[in-house]
């Protein structure tokens, strides 16, 4: 990882939504890792904000990012213009586990609300390798839902869910992985809203391993303030694990929530 | 013109006045992914406790207006596993370590301080016994200076390495426990830790941390630190270390002239992991330009306002 | 759904919750350029003492991380002064009216709160122990809880009006001064005063402040002005007006939900002298949306952290 | 006086100086009042910047004004973009006094530094009474001069002065006073430099009547917070008056600097 300037080169907004493409140094990452970006904003907020490796050009030195403008500091990335300078320290995490399941049956990526960019770059890194993958992205409604043109060009055809039937499967997302679980039950990775994680987790137990990515409220990203910690339990002990550093991504059994 | 960055605390000396603060930069190694340990005057550890602590449960961390509150409760692997798991590692990093410790009891403290005496790579010991986040130990010894008295003498007693003692600033009047803490034996003062303070989210109703409180760092509380390092320095004569809310150079530059021999570097690390290096590049610069050879001559040199009836300050360029 | 705004503190019925603060409002008059006073719960004067004062030589006044340290230093026309000149303009402004005051001993104090006590356009006497900008009077009664327990005994006896204390959070323990002047018998707390704070011109190597020290003020503190407001009113049965770095709605809802009864606004007033009505304005909206019917309900509502494994903060829209 | 937002409609920048155009509800000023302006910087700096009205055009509600970009916020002051928000309390302060002197010999106008602003609206209301004018402005350097042709549309030549002699007298803008006041004095008025202040006020001893615009960091600028003052002595009793209230103009005989 590194801590660096790097230049906003190009910025795609779509309603709440901003692709951001910024070039600079960059260090080749793993999906499921982030970065903490921050902005020229001055005093406030004080801290960069976490956000997932949509993909990476190593060869043209970019990155991109997928945000959604909620708050004052996604606010100030969803207006950067190009040229404007990011802060950028990265990458950052451990990312989801590449290998480690049946490579027989097709792994499922479950995405939620703007957990989709990290499944996405998941997505083009397993298509790569040649895996089979069910992608199942949920949203509130149909102009909420993300990246579709993307995973077209992957190949992927996502299977849809919307919560007030616009687009897909009228229902939470959930809904669909049981469905595949029933049909043929292959690994789970799972990124989005908290109660989305812990009803994949529930639907997943016993039946499949499942990897969630989770977040946090991050003081500093790379491991060092302790801010972001979740209890994991590993061979029966319990104790206090950064989901900065040792996640985001943890496998759910893992996890006090089931 | 040669400039020398090296200054003294106490018996020790540092390479240049720049330090990580306890806390803040984790047991080191994870700073070493961004830049060498030794470019610095030297780093805090994590406070560490015989047995470790899991700490206080989460939300641990908000912002607010040009600062944040953390309750992390003083999780650590306790001094044990350091000692055995990340000390060997340290070792080759060749900069100044120091051991932030705390206990519950006097008995704990002088224990810790005893245990963590033994490890040749730890330089000096900062006491800690002004966390706000720990029910028991922390914050309660460091607010009656004759506790400061008893707990500081007792490590006194444990260890012969540098004993700094880290004072809280949640006080009525804190060159009371700064000369308590001299009288015991203390060779170094730390001003000061994070100040009690609570968010309230208000769409939630709820407060922001679990544990309701939690000590607050940061830009915004850098005047009050700077108040109280100026306090401290005329009130002992032994040194002060400045902390509280450094970010940039001329921050750093503010507390040595209020009267700090070094600087340590807290929550500016979370936004920028490079700012130490940034802040000691300014501090060169600075030392240039107003002709200073020897960067320790800051120490204490704020003057009066020269022109009572100018109104206006001067500008940093 | 009708929504009453309405506040008590103590006896004194407020319209609203939104005060402006003592020193940041002048003697009002020149707020009236801005807008109707009538619309606000209520302000409070300059603090004023017999004879007036000066203050403080220049430069008073300069800027930190999100805050701003002063020394005006107490100047004011003086009590006998500011009943002949500004009051009988203030009778027509038709808003509560509280007057700050302070003295140099105990004599002073009450002397001052009986001269006071004979102007019926004065609802309420905001006694100042806690200025950090004068050497004598001021916070050096407002640290010790017998001290403020005697000065404000020696004013409960002077007036028959509402006596609100204003607390300074430079003090180890506040509940303590705040129970004194409970039991001595005031009428509500004003919570808090400014921190004193130092800034330096590294440039000029030279104090920002005249006095070098001053008193912070502004957003930076909010974090530990809701702290103390929160321990204040879980300490005494008297209410507690909020007052520390309050400049927008979401401001002033979390001091209430800390505990306050009332809030007062102080150093936004300076960068938006308008802020007061939207502070108003927004909590008025807040309440809508929220399903709140009467204000009051707000004061002291923060709950728990309801689901302590999640580590993510509600968004304000 | 008001507070409200204004938008910015033109900013012309040379160098360091920026001529802001703002519209928006405008109040009738006097010269030599001024305003406090404040971006959308959010946190810092948390106070507004006292800038001198340049100009007024009531009919199109626009009020001008010209900012040096020299620290934090005056630097994001030179930086707007039209279409962009400034909160602007104003018109503040006392002004320069407009009757009061000898109307038969003509006026000295002295400038220096950024005090040119406030001197060239002063000058065009002198201009449309009639009044006979002489303006002497000083800077370090020719690029420094400030106005010189608003002062030449409304036919004024001003005598200039640099410390390099680059344009017009070399030396201070001063010395170019002092040989104007033997050779006619009239009422003085000044902005700039406090040492260019003191230095008028000394050489009109006795001879001239001279009012100085005064600076000083200002909390709130309308006469609240008392963190403006200077001493000024009227009638024998000296007390503290505030720059922004009963200044920024004061005769410079009441100033404790003589
Ligand atoms: C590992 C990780 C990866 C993420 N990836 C993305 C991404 O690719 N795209 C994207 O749009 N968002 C992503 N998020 C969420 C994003 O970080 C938050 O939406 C953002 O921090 C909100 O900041 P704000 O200033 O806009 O909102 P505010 O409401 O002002 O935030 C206030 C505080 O809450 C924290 N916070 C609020 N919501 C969240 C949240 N959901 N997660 C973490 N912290 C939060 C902020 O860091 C800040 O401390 C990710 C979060 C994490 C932890
Ligand atoms: C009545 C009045 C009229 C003015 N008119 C103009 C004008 O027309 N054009 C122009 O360019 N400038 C003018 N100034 C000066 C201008 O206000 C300062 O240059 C500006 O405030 C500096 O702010 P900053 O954030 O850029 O600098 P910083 O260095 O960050 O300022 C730090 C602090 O010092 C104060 N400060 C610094 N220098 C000055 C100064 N010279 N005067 C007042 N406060 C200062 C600021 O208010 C702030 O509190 C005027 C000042 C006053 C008092
Ligand atoms: C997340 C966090 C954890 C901290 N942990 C410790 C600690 O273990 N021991 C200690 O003495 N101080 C601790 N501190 C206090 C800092 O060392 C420092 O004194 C304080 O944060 C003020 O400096 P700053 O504003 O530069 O952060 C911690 C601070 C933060 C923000
Ligand atoms: C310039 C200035 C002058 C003040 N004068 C007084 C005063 O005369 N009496 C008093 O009790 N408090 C005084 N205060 C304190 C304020 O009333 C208030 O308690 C404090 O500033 C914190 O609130 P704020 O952050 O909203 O400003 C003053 C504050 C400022 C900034
Ligand atoms: S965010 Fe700092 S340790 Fe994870
Ligand atoms: S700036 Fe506040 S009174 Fe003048």
């Amino acid at each position: 990882m590194a801590s660096k300037p790097m230049h906003l080169v190009q910025n795609a907004r779509r309603g709440p939504y901003a692709t951001l493409t910024l070039r600079g140094e960059v260090i080749p990452s793993h999906p499921g890792q982030f970065y903490m970006l921050r902005g020229d904003w001055g005093l406030s907020p004080l801290l960069g904000r976490p956000i997932s490796i949509l993909g990476e050009e190593a060869a043209r030195s970019e990155v991109r990012f997928l945000v959604k403008a909620v708050g004052e500091g996604s606010r100030i990335l969803h207006a950067l213009e190009p040229g404007d300078v990011v802060h950028a320290t990265g990458p950052l995490g451990s990312g989801f586990p590449l290998s480690g399941w049946d490579p027989q049956s097709p792994v499922i990526l479950l995405a939620g609300g703007v957990g989709v960019p990290p499944m996405v770059y998941l997505a083009s890194r397993l298509s790569e390798s040649g895996a089979g993958i069910i992608f199942c992205q949920g949203a509130r409604t149909k102009e909420d839902l993300l990246l579709l043109d993307e995973l077209e060009e992957m190949g992927v055809t996502p299977h849809l869910a919307t919560d007030d039937g616009s687009a897909g499967h009228k229902g939470v997302v959930t809904e669909l992985l049981a469905r595949e679980l029933e049909y043929q039950p292959g690994a789970v990775f799972a990124c989005g809203p908290e109660a989305m994680l812990r009803s994949a987790a529930r639907l997943c137990k016993g039946k499949a391993p499942c990897y969630v990515s989770l977040e946090a409220a991050m003081g500093c990203g790379y491991g060092v303030c302790l801010s972001c910690v979740t209890q994991v339990t590993k061979e029966g002990r319990t104790a206090n694990q950064r989901i900065c550093k040792e996640g985001p991504v943890f496998d759910a059994e893992a996890l006090p929530w089931l | 013109m040669a400039l020398n960055l090296g200054v003294r605390v106490g018996n020790l000396q540092l390479k240049n006045p720049v330090m990580l603060a306890s806390g803040c930069c984790g047991y080191a190694l994870e700073m070493e992914e961004f830049f060498d340990l030794s470019l610095l005057g030297g780093y805090c550890l994590k406070g560490l406790c015989e047995g470790g602590s899991e700490g206080n449960p989460p939300p641990r961390l908000c912002e607010t207006p040009g600062g944040l509150i953390n309750s992390i409760g003083l999780q650590n692997i306790g001094i044990e596993a350091f000692l055995k798991e990340k000390a060997p590692k340290l070792r080759k990093a060749g900069s100044v370590m120091v051991a932030n410790f705390y206990g519950h009891s006097v008995d704990e403290y002088a224990a810790a301080a005893e245990r963590l005496q033994a490890e040749p790579c730890i330089a000096a010991l900062e006491m800690n016994i002004s966390c706000p986040n720990v029910k028991t130990g922390g914050i309660a010894f460091g607010t009656d200076p004759k506790l400061v008295h008893e707990v500081t003498a007792a490590c006194r007693k444990a260890t012969a390495k540098p004993l700094w003692v880290k004072l809280t600033p949640n006080v009525t009047d804190i060159t009371e426990t700064a000369k308590a803490a001299e009288d015991a034996g203390a060779d170094a003062l730390s001003c000061i830790n994070t100040y009690p303070a609570m968010a309230i989210d208000v769409e939630r109703r709820a407060f922001k941390i679990n544990t309701r409180s939690g000590g607050l760092s940061g830009p915004a509380i850098k005047p009050l630190a700077v108040r109280a390092v100026y306090l401290v320095s005329k009130a002992v004569k032994i040194p002060v270390v400045g902390i509280g809310g450094i970010s940039t150079w001329a921050d750093a530059v503010e507390f040595m002239l209020a009267g700090a021999s070094a600087v340590q570097v807290g929550t500016a690390l979370f936004s920028n992991p490079l700012a130490p290096l940034e802040i000691l590049e300014g501090m060169r610069e600075y030392c240039a330009r107003h002709g200073v050879e020897e960067i320790s001559t800051l120490t204490g040199a704020a003057k009066d306002f020269e022109r009572p009836s100018c109104n206006l300050p001067s500008r940093t360029k």
